[in-house]
């Protein structure tokens, strides 16, 4: 689950990290009364999209008029299918340099680690490999002190700066841990005269862990087709193409949108109707992909522990009760899989020992579909 | 032989007493596997499928000498299960649960690290031994077959789809790895790489990736050393960037883990890739000869 | 520092530890209120000192008038030379079974340990060693819900007891870990029916980590010289005898004790003037330790970094100051100590190279005091 | 030969800037240490004594190859400076500052042990080895001698006391150790036992011990297997239960850790018990024979 930056900089705040002063706005009157209050601003768009400054998102006041133009333009704004609800009021700083510094998880070292440089501001993929610092931090001791001496020290700051930048290393370690975070993350990490000030924070948490963490706002950023399909518990990802797909498993559903596109067509969507393929998550998974109105929707089945006869069933109950319009492909195979692809053929749905077959009779579907 | 698991594996289930637990210890049982207790904290004395229950994993040990074990503890759950069964120098400890709190699958590594056990998981099918009737987890019963084949994947159901057209080929399987959809796992492909390289048995290895994180990469740049051929497929090719695809590690970001720089890193290593799944079977009985 | 019954009792409410009823009460008044909105209570008198049962600090009460008399007996009461200024008038339990449960540093494991027992209620010490379960926390993990559960069941508990137990130790274990707690210990903790139930209740946190818990209350059992002394850095142990002893540094300090009883004396105190050995605390202690008034006190100092002539002046300027007016025997070796003995011989101080003659010497002038 | 520490040892200071770090810097190179570098986070740049002062331990290590640490900085950041040397590499890491929680030793004791790390410490005087004149703590330099004898003690001044007894009596030291007067501290007298045993240099040990804890118990049960004379000395004779003396383990409580506890499993490992610290030097004479 991702922060809002608004969010994000208040958990910061709330551990000793110093952020400027700032106020939400989600009216232009608001806009313009938090720059009455903070003096010049900048108006940021709180979106969970990346790269809002290019796109527009932010944009700077002088005057508590001037915030509320600016707002003006950027609430309702479409930010890469985002619509800006609310902007973050925040006082301009006069940076000196700006830095880098996150923490998220190196899976392959199965451990925390600690990103920082000297370079900050702009994507951490954007700076050059031998201007950014790496820190493993061990698990379970965590981070100690001496490694954001050590940090600081590698960055090139010293004195008063060095301590500040080993200090705000800790508590943002502490928010790392505490929230469960999958990444914390200040950029730029801004150095104004004698002071290192978070001038842009990202929170994001682990889902998984959320059953820890009640007291946290929910933020979602999924539509309502997501939202509906997680509750299911089943996984959704709208993608650009016109047909549909639904596997029994992310990896064997990543591998039939390859053979969709191996075969020349274009998958509008990855849905994983669960490794464990009982017939009741395939029929509602079913009875949504039908909802969006593909050209064609390809089922792939490889039935393990339940039975295809099973999750042919459920395919009928859902043609027969809902209606499926569109040509609808199924590979089934496992369990009673010659049982259920006859059940299949009996009721008019094409139906597939092969993958290969299924992925190349889909996409003629979806073409026939097109020229017809 | 074999790797990790073999018929001399007395299996521990823990979370037996579960609604999953029992069904999959049953199937287990039906594959062959030797379990010979289960957990399930307040329900010792009970009994199912005819093997006994256990307040705790220490008492298991005690009684049977159970030497590994399988969890179907709900996520929450799944760290302290798993620091048990460490603790009590189970290995390898097989984590089924989906879910489990990426700073709990840190501290499962570390601590599995600390006492030399190996983890497999979370979000994992398991593993099975075809060859000694023994599988450990989630896994189809009829997809298996035994022969000179290692198979180490990330995914579980497209596991079985070319588990199956290898069988289907004739082409049975020493041990088939499953090392789990999530972003921290237990073992790499290069730890089940470097077992398969060693076992007598394997004559070639099939790596199932996918897009995301780096362990392909990491997996090719050992594949460099092995004497044995690796076949390959990766699946996401299609994927776009920043989608997270049903995989808690299934997700291209900042420009790592494309499938293209898997394919290509995995060539560079010597192994063949396969551009669909059906065409495995196939690059392994050339990789055989 | 200890705390008081009531005290540590609040902490494990606050962690969810079940408890009686109770509240505190400092007059007979409060204990009769008391009663009288619990029911038949225990009154227990409040002290840091171990044995307050046998010693007949706890008096059950089961109407309002015979807790008003219980507290009335109880207020007041010298127990092992702390008078009992607050009773805790706890709820009465009907209990089936008491357990031990303590929490505790095994020092030549340098790790935490975890002590139970099926046969609580009385001394640890006393329970017989196999009817005792021990288990060692692994530092940094700390305790796992597993361990409580092979606890329980190594314990002889099933079903909800046990869940109940492991429960209980998690939550312990957070007390002890989060108040860097030496020893907690509920003892008995008692089954009641199907409910496990903290019948009593140690906490000891350790003084070195005071400064992280600067909300916790303070505790002291100090005698007002013992405050005094602490004040100044120092350590003092009051003992029975009347020889003042002084040394720098506490093995030396325990040798020169036991050097004075090998010859036949009986020290009054430990006291600790710092390994240092410092002429300014030695002059501070020495000056406490004249205030006491024993027999004869005996100084021990081995100069190591500080020079024996400044440690010389500095007992001279006491002398000379405040008055010695008991007989004053000191051994003083290290860099100018020819100097120093000499500088106090000239002041009528006994001056010693040996620890032997001066401890022997320091017992024959007790005695000639005595005799005299 | 010697313990731990020799000439080859290149000593880091942390907490180098302070005070005691100064003065006990002054002294240790005036007894011949070879101090390699200091630590004082923002002051790098700075010398002290000659001694080139960096913000932190990794700087100090890359730039004079330091071994081996002590450190001079208070209580409260003792356990971060210990970490960040065991994390170096540096041993043995010498902790003088009192009052160390205790929770924090029990971290950096599982630290180290991670690490293979030596600690002592905390609340400890430190070491000598006199014959490389090395010293790393605040002893004074005036009570030493290089010989064949090895002194390990729980206190400090009573060491003094024992080890000028000895220097006087013409009994030189290899090594002399102080554990540290806290309840959780690095070595033990059986790690120094140990490492003594196997020295060729050392002819004879001395261990000062004091009432409260187990230590000397299990030391006597060591003792009981080497080949060199012990003379041991256990302070604490005449003290009472239930009341600490000073020293954090210098308590005898419920029971364990008396002196005639002490002095009994002392004499049955086959150690000389001296009753007064002033005999120690005739009983090491008759051990050396």
């Amino acid at each position: 689950m991702k922060f809002y930056e608004y969010m994000a900089k208040d958990v910061l705040r709330r551990h000793g990290i110093p952020i400027p002063p700032g106020r939400l706005a989600t009216t232009p009157e608001e806009a313009e009364a938090a720059a009455r209050e903070i003096g010049p601003v900048a108006v940021k768009a709180q979106v969970l999209v990346g790269g809002r400054g290019k796109a527009g998102g932010i944009k700077l006041a002088e005057t508590p008029e001037e915030a509320r133009r600016a707002a003006e333009a950027i609430l309702g704004m479409d930010l890469k299918g985002y619509i800006v609800e609310k902007v973050y009021c925040e006082g301009k700083l006069d940076i000196d340099k700006e830095l880098y510094l996150g923490i998220t998880v190196d899976a392959g070292a199965k451990r925390p680690l600690v990103i920082a440089s000297a370079s900050g501001g702009m994507d951490i993929e954007e700076v050059p490999e031998k201007a950014i610092v790496r820190m493993h931090v061990p698990v379970p001791w965590g981070l100690s002190p001496y490694m954001g001496r050590q940090l600081a020290r590698r960055l090139g700051l010293t004195g008063s700066l060095a301590g500040q930048f080993a200090d705000i290393l800790m508590r943002l370690w502490t928010v790392f841990r505490s929230y469960d975070a999958e990444l914390v993350e200040i950029n730029p990490l801004a150095i104004v005269g004698e002071r290192i000030i978070a001038a842009d924070a990202r929170l994001n948490v682990d889902d998984d862990a959320l059953y820890r963490h009640p007291d946290l706002p929910r933020v979602s950023e999924a539509t309502e087709l997501e939202k509906k399909v997680r509750e299911l518990g089943l996984a959704f990802v709208q993608l650009d193409g016109d047909i549909g797909i639904m596997a029994n498993g992310a990896g064997i559903n990543m591998a039939t949108l390859d053979a969709v596109k191996h075969f020349g067509g274009e998958p509008m969507n990855f849905l994983d109707a669960g490794g464990g393929s009982a017939a009741e998550p395939t029929a509602q998974a079913l009875e949504l992909l039908v909802e969006k109105g593909p050209k064609a929707i390809l089922i792939n089945i490889f039935g393990g522990i339940t039975r295809c006869d099973e999750v042919a069933k459920a395919i009928i109950r859902v043609k027969e009760e809902k209606g499926i319009p569109m040509p609808l492909v199924v590979r089934l195979v496992g369990t009673n899989e010659e049982q259920g692809r006859a059940m299949l053929r009996e009721h008019g749905i094409e139906a597939f020992r092969s993958m290969a077959e299924a992925a190349r009779k889909v996409v003629e579907l979806a073409r026939g579909g097109a020229n017809g | 032989m074999a790797i990790l698991i073999d018929e001399k594996t007395k299996v521990l289930v823990q979370g037996i007493t579960g609604k999953q637990g029992r069904f999959h210890t049953q199937q287990m049982l039906a594959f062959g596997t030797r379990i010979v207790a289960g957990t399930g904290p307040g329900r010792e004395g009970e009994e199912v499928e005819g093997v006994p229950v256990y307040d705790t994993v220490e008492a298991a040990v005690e009684r049977h000498g159970a030497n590994a074990s399988v969890l179907f503890v709900p996520a929450p759950f799944a760290k302290d299960a798993a620091f048990e069964a460490i603790a009590a120098g189970l290995s390898p400890v097989v984590i089924i649960a989906e879910h489990v709190p990426l700073h709990d699958a840190m501290e499962i590594m570390a601590f599995a690290r600390e006492k030399n056990a190996v983890v497999i998981g979370p979000n994992t099918y398991g593993l099975c031994t075809p060859g000694s009737r023994c599988k450990m987890g989630i896994p189809p019963n009829t997809v298996f077959s035994p022969g000179p084949v290692g198979v180490v994947a990330r995914s579980g159901t497209l596991s079985y789809e070319i588990v199956q057209s290898l069988s289907a080929a004739g082409l049975g399987q020493t041990t088939v790895v499953g090392m789990g959809g999530d972003r921290v796992v237990g073992v790499s492909f290069v730890d089940i790489l470097k077992r398969f390289e060693k076992d007598p048995e394997t004559r070639a290895v099939v790596l199932v990736g996918e897009i995301g994180g780096t362990a392909e990469e990491e997996a090719a740049e050992f594949i460099k050393q092995m004497t044995k051929p690796v076949v390959a497929y990766i699946a996401g090719r299609s994927a776009p960037p920043g989608k997270r695809m049903g995989h808690a590690g299934a997700i291209i970001e900042r420009g790592r883990g494309t499938f293209e720089s898997k394919v290509k890193a995995l060539r560079e290593g010597g192994a063949q890739v396969a551009s669909m799944p059906w065409e495995v079977p196939d690059l392994v009985k050339q990789a055989l000869g």
